[in-house]
């Protein structure tokens, strides 16, 4: 006696490569002021990208992770949560983070090597960026769970890259989703790569989306350069999120344009065609092509927003190089509400230190 | 709910006094912060319908509903990282894992997350919450359900690490740790779960967390000690008192940030020090402390700093596992051996 | 643009739950000798089980997990695998360890204290009984890699409970061997419960073996009281694992008849009732009717072989409590493969101790 | 292939001598062992192809084929537990962690079932591995990639615990660990991966294992280290000698087991030891060797044995980096403490 259990995961796509409607588009496509706003963020992504590269090559910088081929998944995030919704990013989001206001001077801190580039002024409960790949999908769902127990109707987006969905936090963390039909969208921004290892290397499966099945969630392949598919998607996933629904896993598929980060060297593991291939796909050249074409845009608006775009990009540059470092001793200040007796004699040799070097006091 | 859950339950009115256990206590301690602070939450495998394995959360379900008591899938790093994500929302979550032999699972979200959620967001963030965990070895149990490796944690800045050895402190120090706006691995040492009762007000009086505990005062040597191995040193101190030995009799309680002065303080007046902990030696607690007072108390020091502890291997399957635990006699000889010098 | 991939999982049963084909039987069916042997381990099993149960309720074991309600999946998969394959068990597979060649006594000593349980003197490449819920998978990959590295047509049979399936290791592990392609089989037992935490609670996926589909793994449900079903699953999942073809995921379904261990008390969290049906569909008594009534057994045959197992099982339980102990240095001898001149005083002080408490020098 | 990766594997023809960094000492390390023992596989994140990112494994895959380079999917527990099942079948499976700061997942395959396999099975099973990861800050890295908790892995019984500090350490100390039948946690300290050059023979010659290595003989202080900070202690025993000090330097190679006995008989003869690392202090493998010490060598000592450690809180980001790591003035200064007394 047999019995046949059916499952499936859907993909969605509305413009071609070129911008051009491939059928009706969805609802959102109407909302021009919200399409404009997110070609200008991705724009001003793009700018932020570019110029944190150049700083990191003259020294000015650490190491760095480009966001480019991201912009758009990272704009329509940004556009779907609500203000009093959570975002729990990894380290190549942001598109997301500027749309949240986090400041750009902010970012080059984090990436500049100074803690304070996480103390966001704005959307104060956000996470920080999480290195330590896909264990952020275990503090979304706590978010969530947070959100549940006190019968919030607020939700948690999670993003984390296809590497990551190999790693336990994500599979333990989705099921949970599902377990206790939590708020929370994650989202796979699978990009082909994972530093080096290539989509292939990470899974068999033919789409990441299908993991949710074994969490009993609903799964989503999404064209991660087409806006229109990526903000149905996550509007939808959000919307079943607010109104307590249940958790969705989204694929955004996509491609990562740049080096793994600026310590590394893709064309050691990656060929010129596929790169150029990818860049065919390129969903900031594919909004601009539709919004050119829809008569939305124009070369001269393109020029404006270049500009004004620099300078933003420059102005947060002036504020990040001239922001002193700080006084060493908050290595120990932060790291419990207050400082401990027994961390009290390091403070101060800590401190004696600096003020040897520096001759400031400040540090005391 | 059963009657034993609903008599635990019952505990939790203001300012009983109670003969309890340690396991009780931490039972009672629980109760008592859930009804006056509903940002506690508990969650953990088994906790909820079943009141836990040791029963250290029975009742608790009945009274704060399953919202509150959450029973978790099986993943300890699941159940690591969510505590986060809840107290990173002013939560104040209370986890349990089954036993310290599994929380490994979860070392990377404590290291990494847990520990460090303030610093890096220069106080935006923070995470009030409790990683509870029975441990330590001497009750019969299978595989890897006998393991004190308190040294882990107690050496990632950002932890506290906290450890009771009476119904009372287990009772205070919970009730603080809970309270504390950082993260505390609370460890609980289950060989004295049941051991002894004790008179507990449950009135939700806090002890100090970052504080030794001198449970005996003496002039001739400094015993020091925690979780269950404080048994055999009292035990001990009292065979030395027959031998004409004045032991002072300490328990560290927080083992991470270490309470130097007392301990310090104790040996200036003492001598000399004999460290005991069931934990294998070699990078045990106990290695900080020699070190810490060794240093710090050179010249007051008559004999060197002795310890007293598991050896450097794998806590034996149980018929073995009393020749791994530190024994009264062990504690003894090491302790005539420093008087002899 | 819609696309949609679709999945499934088959489950199979083939006997009713009083031993009643439902349809036609697998070709296993035809092989009497198997069968009756998977009756006979099963009835051994189980009077293993009730002793071992009696021994600790007088102090003469340790805490004991009960296989009562696994002995059909546990007779079966032992049954499958070959001499040659690597078991890699958790810690309720008694059923299986029989027919591997474990002795009674060796599973006495593991679970009464005695570290020598584990040395195997039979299939010493199986791997240990596994207390770390979930963490052998990875170690029945690793395993089947080395398989794969060496050119072997070994496979490997790994278990796990239903409440494994939540951890990291079963999903990380399934993942690896669906992208290496490895010999490699995963039985879930799902029995329902985890502790005291039922299956509902770990997922809301609708079966454990669609876990599989986000392994790019085929995944199977099986009625875990059905041994023809259970045979004819593990024959073939273990057939494609031999001949290269890859992992597949198999979820038996049964039920927990005891407590979790001699330490717990289901009364707690489960109901009478639940209780009382699952024993209408155990599988022991489901083919010891289905060979009754196919004339292949009769109650004198059941009669020795009960009487047949008792003795087996006294006979081990007297060399069990005949064991001495091991001298306690042995905690230091098997740590690495000599003695670090570090635990030699150790070992030295763990050797007097010994021989001032007992007289006895064997241990210096 | 390209032209970097065939000159790195080109290396390791019979007995040739080069002049090598400490990371192409692993990589001709690796590459000898491979060439001469099929058993030798090896695996990781990014470590086929790439050749890792620090370029330990380049030229790998490429001359022992993908079956024996292994790029595994993105989890650090898979890693650590795949790993021992491979040496569990005889393999000598030689895993990297990107980096220390993500090897907390594997803790638990590590510490349960790595270190415990061969005690578990009494010797049935056992598993020659090598789980390798760089270590330690100092090289301007992002968050989570400048850890040194080689003391959590020193804790637990059944791990050797080993670190290079030069090109030829670790080439000699790497083919031991891959040929010990035991588990071998390997740290390389990335921030001199290439600080300097040696010239190494590629002739296939292991060091011992277990032994402290002693770079300098010396009379009035021991100078106790390991890892990165090697360099600077060596630049502190350079500037001492200027002061008319001389001091011995032990670079202690295996932090567990440990060597006491090289450690002591050189405090015998000098009667101070400063211990210099880089990880946070409290509960440090430095806590032991100071414990160590001072019990053993109570009446040697002329003077405390000091510690010149990182401060008890998490790495800073790059930016204040410096100002956690121990300097060459730090050992100098607590060196004319020491003295002084
Ligand atoms: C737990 C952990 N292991 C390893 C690393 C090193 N590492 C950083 S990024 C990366 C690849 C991640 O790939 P993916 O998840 O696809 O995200 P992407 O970088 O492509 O956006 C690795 C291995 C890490 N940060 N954390
Ligand atoms: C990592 C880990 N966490 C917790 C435990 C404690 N524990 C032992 S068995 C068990 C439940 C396992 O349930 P399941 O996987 O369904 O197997 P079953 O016991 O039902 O056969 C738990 C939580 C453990 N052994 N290992
Ligand atoms: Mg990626
Ligand atoms: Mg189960």
């Amino acid at each position: 006696m047999r019995q046949r259990h059916e499952f499936h995961v859907d993909s969605t796509r509305y413009l071609d490569d070129h911008g051009k409607p491939l059928g009706e588009l969805p609802p959102q496509a109407e909302q021009t002021e919200r399409t404009l706003a997110a070609y200008r963020n991705m724009v001003l992504t793009r700018a932020f990208d570019t110029k944190t590269i150049a700083l990191q090559r003259t020294g000015k910088c650490g190491t760095y992770p480009s966001v480019l081929g991201h912009e758009v998944i990272g704009t329509a995030i940004g556009q779907s949560l609500a203000s009093t919704d959570v975002f729990v990013p990894y380290y190549r989001d942001q598109a997301t983070h500027i749309l949240r206001g986090v400041s750009l001077t902010e970012l080059l801190l984090y990436w500049g090597g100074d803690e304070r580039g996480s103390a966001w002024k704005h959307c104060p409960e956000d996470l920080p960026i999480s290195v330590p790949i896909a264990t952020q999908c275990c503090h979304a769902v706590g978010v969530a769970s947070a959100f549940r127990i006190r019968g919030e109707a607020r939700a948690v987006v999670c993003c984390v890259g296809d590497g990551g969905t190999s790693k336990g936090d994500f599979l333990e963390s989705i099921n949970l989703a599902g377990a206790w039909h939590l708020p929370v969208v994650f989202v796979v921004i699978n990009n082909q790569w994972a530093i080096s290892t290539p989509r292939t290397v990470q899974s068999s499966a033919e789409t990441i989306a299908q993991k949710a099945i074994g969490a009993g969630l609903p799964g989503h392949v999404v064209d991660g350069n087409d806006y229109f598919a990526v903000t149905e998607t996550m509007d939808q996933a959000l919307a079943r999120a607010h109104g307590g629904k249940g958790a969705s896993v989204i694929e955004a598929v996509t491609y990562r344009l740049g080096d793994h980060t600026t310590a590394d060297d893709a064309t050691r593991y990656r060929s010129a065609e596929e790169l150029k291939k990818a860049w065919e796909r390129d969903g900031l050249k594919r909004l601009q092509n539709y919004l050119h074409n829809t008569g939305l845009w124009d070369p001269e608006q393109e020029k404006r927003l270049q500009s004004e775009c620099k300078e933003a990009v420059d102005r947060a540059v002036e504020a990040y190089l001239a922001t002193e470092p700080e006084p060493p001793t908050a290595m120990v200040d932060y790291l419990f509400e207050t400082v401990p007796m027994a961390l009290q004699a390091q403070r101060e040799r800590i401190a004696d230190k600096y003020r040897a070097r520096t001759g400031q006091g400040g540090a005391a | 709910m059963n009657a034993s859950a609903q008599k635990a339950v019952a505990r939790s009115s203001a300012s009983e006094v109670k003969d309890i256990t340690l396991v009780e206590a931490v039972n009672m301690a629980l109760a008592w912060e859930m009804a006056h602070d509903e940002s506690v939450v508990v969650l953990g495998e088994d906790i909820a319908t079943n009141g836990g394995v040791f029963r250290a959360t029975v009742g608790l379900k009945e009274r704060f509903g399953y919202k509150r008591v959450m029973d978790t899938p099986l993943a300890e790093n699941l159940i690591a990282g969510a505590t986060i994500g809840m107290a990173v929302q002013g939560l104040k979550p209370v986890a349990e894992f089954q036993f310290m032999g599994f929380i490994y699972a979860g070392m990377e979200q404590m290291v990494s997350h847990a520990a460090r959620m303030r610093n890096r967001t220069r106080g935006r963030l923070h995470c009030p919450l409790v990683y509870r965990a029975p441990f330590g070895g001497g009750i019969h149990a299978p595989e890897h359900h006998s393991e004190s490796t308190e040294a882990l944690f107690a050496h990632v800045p950002g932890l506290r690490v906290v450890i009771p050895s009476s119904p009372q402190r287990a009772y205070g120090l919970l009730l603080a740790a809970i309270r504390n706006p950082d993260p505390v691995v609370f460890l609980e040492p289950k060989r004295i779960y049941r051991a002894v009762t004790q008179s507990v007000t449950d009135n939700g009086d806090a002890l100090p967390l970052d504080t030794c505990f001198t449970l005996r005062e003496g002039d001739d040597v400094t015993l020091i000690s925690w979780g269950a191995s404080i048994m055999e040193t009292l035990q001990a101190a009292d065979k030395l008192t027959e031998q004409g030995i004045s032991a002072e009799v300490i328990d560290v309680a927080t083992v991470s940030p270490l309470d130097r002065e007392t301990l310090l303080c104790s040996v200036a007046k003492t001598g000399r020090a004999v460290i005991v902990h069931e934990a294998c030696r070699s990078g045990g607690v106990g290695a900080e402390i020699a070190a810490s007072i060794a240093e710090a108390a050179f010249l007051d020091l008559q004999a060197p700093v002795v310890r007293v502890t598991g050896y450097d291997t794998i806590m034996p399957y149980y018929r073995n596992e009393q020749a791994y635990l530190p024994q009264v006699d062990d504690i003894v000889e090491a302790v005539e051996q420093v008087i002899a010098l």
